[in-house]
């Protein structure tokens, strides 16, 4: 074996400034361990202490966040967060970035994104229900931009349908922002019994520590730690993994059955920074500590050194405690699915993690140090946003909007997404209610007559404009989502995209958009129950639009209520609820006029917005809603088309004169259409008005054409079957052309 | 009457095929683990959806292996209705229990929809309650279900009139649009599709119901004649 | 014993369609590489064999491709048989 | 112009996991064929490059390679090139 440079070699030479430590922080591990770590040791802190584990540049704001309420039964902390349904029953849900891994491999940084985040929920106990995926790629103009779709698109696939879970919901946006930094953020959601919610905690002095699933192997040594870095070099040695959706799947169904035996004391997945993270996080929770025997670990290679055991990031591995008494459970059930198991160490009460290997102690250092005591930084922040979209000039608006129309119809972004979800398997469990291509998901809670319904949402270019407006739309965004599908909004998962923390300015965008997620999070009551936070997306110094992704669960009450997004026929009402705001900030029309982001954020307001939700959530529930969807990407005119295009049913509207471009394009917030039966406008009227919420009858469906007019002089009118050839073909005629890897 | 729904590692439609069994036919239906060695007692058989070993390699190629499948071959031998259903008809092919073989869809994409497919023969344990050329839809939900044979099987397929399901527009590229076939002796069906996704109204399809009601009929016709 | 090296190719046999290949084929292509024609794609594996002699070796790897690497319903396969340590 | 076939063959780094070679050795185990170890499955190639020479063909093969056969993050690659009619 090579020998390891010695605690003074390492301070001497700065090694540690490659294992992921700054010179302050490796300081700071010296005097409060009282010596010089050794070679081990110093992996350990430079691992949990990267951004990725640490979250150093993030906790701060995160602490903003409502993370409680009546329905939260878990809050952020735990591998997942958890709320209640009602009838006994929890939803464990949570999303992750993969944005690094992606960039590198495609087809692997995804699946194993899918594989990562597939673990984190079913650690909780639960029986993983539906995947979701949020993506952000650059314009399908560029073949390599194709190749890292095409694989991403591929790989979340092939993981998810491979573990037999439905992938049922989620975005695809193409901006020029996300060419060099693509964003890949997958979000799992599970069910489990309200009252046996498994935890990561190492309790029970003396109770024994096993490793299951996979061997451990030289895997993504240090992916933590150069994740966290914005040189391309660098990333792709966080050397990508191949997923095993095989093994996640025996993983998953061997876990479950372990975790329902009830001799399950703590679990945890092996994610970044592998061993460390969930013996040290494992420990900090139970306020004690871990004692390992590193030559117990499954090797898959020989000659493994306690470092490179440690910092292993090899894919399908938990962490588990068991009962003491209760050892042969774990090999027998960890046997019939075929995994690999063993006991590897046990729980102590001296608050250390402690390392042995041949006999020798190689680390011993307090979990405190390692886990709480970990940095937080202050970073940098600059007083004031620039707004960078209030400099952007505009041409003059051309009056073919018709040929807006479409073009905004046939941009990649609000596209018809079946090129993406039909290499999903999205019906399998035979419990998809509502799959992709509505406005919310909806699967149904077997035994009752409930649905979840998930949805994920966030528009980068907003927060662009204006990060803390942007912030609270992504959330508004994503539970009026939720409610346009007849469900009740109950909490939220997010993804934090930015770039480069050490940046003022990116740090003004985070923590203004955090800010604002917060403010719409609470006015809303949909609380922050997991996260994850993704920094670095950025490539020669330009940053990504800072990207928060939220994804929003709720429940479905009464299945009767679950409301489709295009109209069922003709001869209905059609109505828009909200403010009639013209403004065309922060639209894409606009972007397209001006070829990049123009404006403000749009039109937002959160008190508006709640009493929106709360009045649309009213009519659903007294049943005469028959499709409801919201007004966003594209505005107005496009919200129509894709309600109609949807069983080809045609619709006439007519708006009151004024700013057509904002009439057809504008992206003002807070607006849903709803379809409701001849004869119930009056009903729907009296209930808006008690709730104070605009509600305006814009005209009725009907017809082989989807007119809108504004005023008298400003019209659009195009065949319903057009509009649907246009919406249709972008993602598979673009998808046909060549590849570049 | 009693089904068995095998399960291999990695299957995943397992779940699916016992509930809508229930379902549609209010028999029993039994998870059977692949390292059983018997089938004794079970009126129909079905190898459901899924990776099975990940579909590593060659789809359904390690699963054969299963100690399981022995009995399966077995069963197949009495006449007892095996049903294959996506991963279960590339099992039964590797196993060789049904000729041909399934390869990678033709654009090499996963596809998940709703097909129609026509019902090419009804006089199978699977069909008989479908009318002839009727159009049926069911979803498909697979990566490698481009049917594959060599002419003169195909020939005797097509002659034999083994082919149950034939896709109306053939989504992987199957050699002659092959969405599912059976064996000489009509008691093995193999096929792509899902009937077990298409047996609720909210599946947007209840046609799936009546190939396992197919089954549940004649399993007690032949109890019947068989008392008397 | 001793050991030796195999190396497996696996091919979809010449009357197959290739669909792998043809992607391919067209993705190099479409960077601008003319004169790259014909492009097959197929699998293959490598593992050690213990055995008492090469001939031995052979009659493992062909049984295992027959068995199991193989299915000559749609598949052809050859392969590479190398002394570990010389023979 | 002359014509060469090449045959490359793509495998995952040492370092990387393979699972598919994992899941085909346990089956191979699995079936009573023992002594057939370190199983690792990768990816085929088989073309027909026009190039002025070897040496031009050669360089045409690794380009190829370098850009769109292999993912130089996880995977390398070895190539063997022979003259179609002898050169
Ligand atoms: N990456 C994806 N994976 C799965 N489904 C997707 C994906 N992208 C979009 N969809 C589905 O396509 C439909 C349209 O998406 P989108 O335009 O983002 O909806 P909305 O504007 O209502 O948020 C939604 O049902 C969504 O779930
Ligand atoms: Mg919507």
């Amino acid at each position: 074996m090579r020998t390891e440079p010695t605690p003074e070699a390492i301070e001497e030479n700065s090694l540690y400034r490659a294992m992921g430590l700054t010179d302050d922080e490796y300081r700071r591990v010296v005097e409060r361990l009282g010596r010089r770590p050794n070679y081990v040791e110093t992996g350990l802190f430079g691992v949990l202490w990267s951004e990725h584990c640490s979250y150093k540049s993030s906790r701060a704001y995160l602490k903003k966040f409502p993370t409680s309420g009546p329905q939260v039964l878990q809050g952020p902390g735990e591998n997942a967060g958890v709320v209640d349904i009602g009838d006994g029953i929890g939803i464990a849900f949570k999303m992750e970035s993969h944005n690094h891994p992606s960039a590198v491999e495609p087809y692997q940084g995804a699946a194993t994104g899918v594989g990562g985040i597939l673990r984190d929920v079913f650690t909780m106990g639960a029986r993983p229900i539906a995947f979701l995926n949020s993506l952000r790629f650059g314009p399908l103009e560029d073949g390599h931009t194709r190749y890292l779709f095409a694989n991403v698109v591929a790989g979340i696939g092939g993981y998810g349908n491979c573990v037999g879970i439905p992938t049922v919901g989620g975005e695809a946006v193409f901006d020029p922002a996300y060419t060099h930094n693509p964003l890949v953020n997958a979000m799992c959601v599970g069910m489990l019994p309200a009252d046996a919610i498994a935890t990561g905690a190492a309790k029970g002095v003396g109770n024994p520590v096993f490793v299951v699933g996979s061997r451990t192997g030289r895997d993504g040594i240090h992916g933590a730690t150069f994740a966290s870095t914005d040189n391309p070099k660098e990333k792709e040695r966080s050397a990508v993994q191949v997923g095993d959706p095989f093994l996640g799947k025996l993983l998953m169904e061997a876990c479950l059955e372990l975790i329902s035996t009830g001799a399950v004391v703590g679990i945890q997945d092996m994610g970044a920074a592998g061993l460390t993270s969930s013996s040290a996080e494992m420990a900090s929770r139970a306020g004690g500590g871990v004692e390992l025997y590193l030559d117990l670990v499954p090797c898959r290679e020989s000659g493994m050194s306690p470092y490179e055991m440690m910092l292993s990031e090899s894919q399908e591995r938990m962490l588990v405690v068991m009962e003491k008494g209760q050892e042969s459970l774990a090999f027998d059930i960890l046997h019939k699915w075929d995994l690999q198991v063993e006991e590897i160490g046990k729980v102590t009460d001296d608050g250390r993690l402690r390392l042995l290997f041949h006999g020798d102690v190689v680390a011993d250092v307090p979990v405190s140090l390692l886990v709480d005591e970990a940095p937080v930084y202050q970073r940098c922040v600059v007083d004031r946003y620039h707004q960078p979209g209030l400099d952007v000039s505009l041409p003059v608006p051309s009056s073919n909007w018709e040929a807006a129309w479409l073009e905004l119809l046939a941009h990649p972004t609000i596209a018809d997404k079946r090129w993406i979800y039909q290499q999903y398997d999205t019906s399998v469990r035979a419990s998809t209610l509502v799959g992709p291509g509505s406005d919310a998901a909806l699967v149904l809670v077997p035994g009752t007559q409930k649905a979840v319904a998930m949805a994920t949402d966030g528009n980068g270019r907003y927060v662009y404009l204006n990060p803390r407006v942007g912030g609270a739309i992504a959330v508004a965004e994503a539970a009026r989502n939720v409610v346009c599908s007849g469900a009740r909004p109950l909490a939220l998962t997010n993804c934090l995209n930015f770039g480069n923390p050490e940046k003022p300015a990116i740090m003004r965008q985070f923590a203004d958009a955090v800010e604002g997620m917060g403010e719409a999070s609470r006015a809303l009551d949909v609380p922050v129950v997991s996260g994850n936070v993704s920094f670095y997306n950025e490539t020669g110094g330009t940053d990504i639009f800072p990207t928060p992704v939220v994804g929003v669960v709720g429940v479905l009450d009464a299945l009767n209520r679950a409301t489709p997004s295009s109209f069922q026929g003709d001869g209905h009402e059609v109505v828009l609820v909200g403010v009639d705001e013209r403004g065309l900030d922060g639209s894409l029309y606009w972007q397209l006029q001006a070829g990049k982001p123009a404006g403000d954020a749009p039109y937002f307001r959160i008190e508006e917005e709640v009493r929106v939700q709360k009045l649309v959530q009213a009519a659903i529930a007294a049943g005469y809603v028959l499709a409801a969807h919201d007004v966003s990407e594209g505005g107005l005119a496009v919200a129509l088309a894709e309600m109609a295009v949807g069983r080809g049913v045609g619709v006439q509207a007519q708006l009151i004169a004024g700013s057509p471009a904002g009439a057809f394009f504008g992206e003002a917030q807070g607006r849903i259409l709803l379809e409701v039966a001849d004869g119930q406008l009056e009903t729907l009227q009296a209930l808006a008005a008690a709730k104070e919420v605009p509600c305006q009858r814009i005209g009725r469906t009907g017809g082989a054409m989807v007119s809108m007019t504004v005023g008298s002089t400003d019209a659009m009118n195009v065949a319903v079957a057009r509009l649907a050839s246009v919406y249709n073909a972008t993602l598979p005629e673009r998808m046909n052309e060549p590849i570049a890897p | 009457m009693k089904w068995a729904v095998i399960v291999f590692p990695g299957s995943n439609c397992d779940e699916d095929a016992a509930n809508a069994i229930v379902r549609v036919t209010g028999d029993s239906a039994v998870l059977v683990w692949h390292q059983q060695t018997s089938l004794e007692g079970y009126d129909a058989i079905v190898l459901p959806g899924g990776f099975s070993y990940g579909d590593y390699l060659r789809s359904g190629a390690i699963a054969r292996f299963a100690p399981i499948m022995t009995a399966v071959h077995e069963q197949a031998q009495r006449g007892v209705p095996i049903l294959g259903i996506c991963n279960g008809f590339q099992v039964l092919t590797e196993a060789g229990l049904l000729p041909g073989g399934l390869l990678r869809n033709a654009d090499l994409h996963f596809h998940c929809k709703m097909v129609e497919l026509e019902v090419l023969n009804n006089r199978t344990p699977f069909t008989s309650a479908y009318q002839l050329g009727e159009i049926i839809r069911v979803p498909i939900a697979h990566g490698e279900g481009r049917y594959h044979a060599d002419e003169e099987t195909l020939t005797g397929l097509k002659e034999g009139d083994a082919v149950a399901f034939q896709y109306v527009e053939n989504p992987n590229g199957s050699a002659m649009g092959i969405a599912g076939i059976v064996n000489e002796r009509g008691n093995v069906l193999g096929m792509m599709p899902h009937p077990e996704r298409a047996v609720a109204e909210f599946m947007q399809s209840e046609d799936g119901a009546r190939l396992f009601q197919s089954v549940h009929d004649y399993v007690l016709a032949k109890e019947v004649s068989h008392a008397h | 014993m001793k050991e030796y090296r195999a190396e497996v190719h696996v091919w979809l046999k010449p009357s197959v369609f290739d669909p792998q290949g043809n992607a391919v084929e067209k993705a190099v292509a479409g960077l601008g590489h003319t004169g790259i024609r014909g492009m097959r794609v197929g699998k293959s594996m490598e593992f050690t064999v213990e055995a008492d002699s090469k001939e031995a070796a052979s009659k493992m790897v062909e049984t295992v491709c027959d068995r199991v690497l193989c299915n000559p319903v749609m598949e052809t396969y050859r392969y590479v048989l190398t002394a570990r340590d010389g023979e």
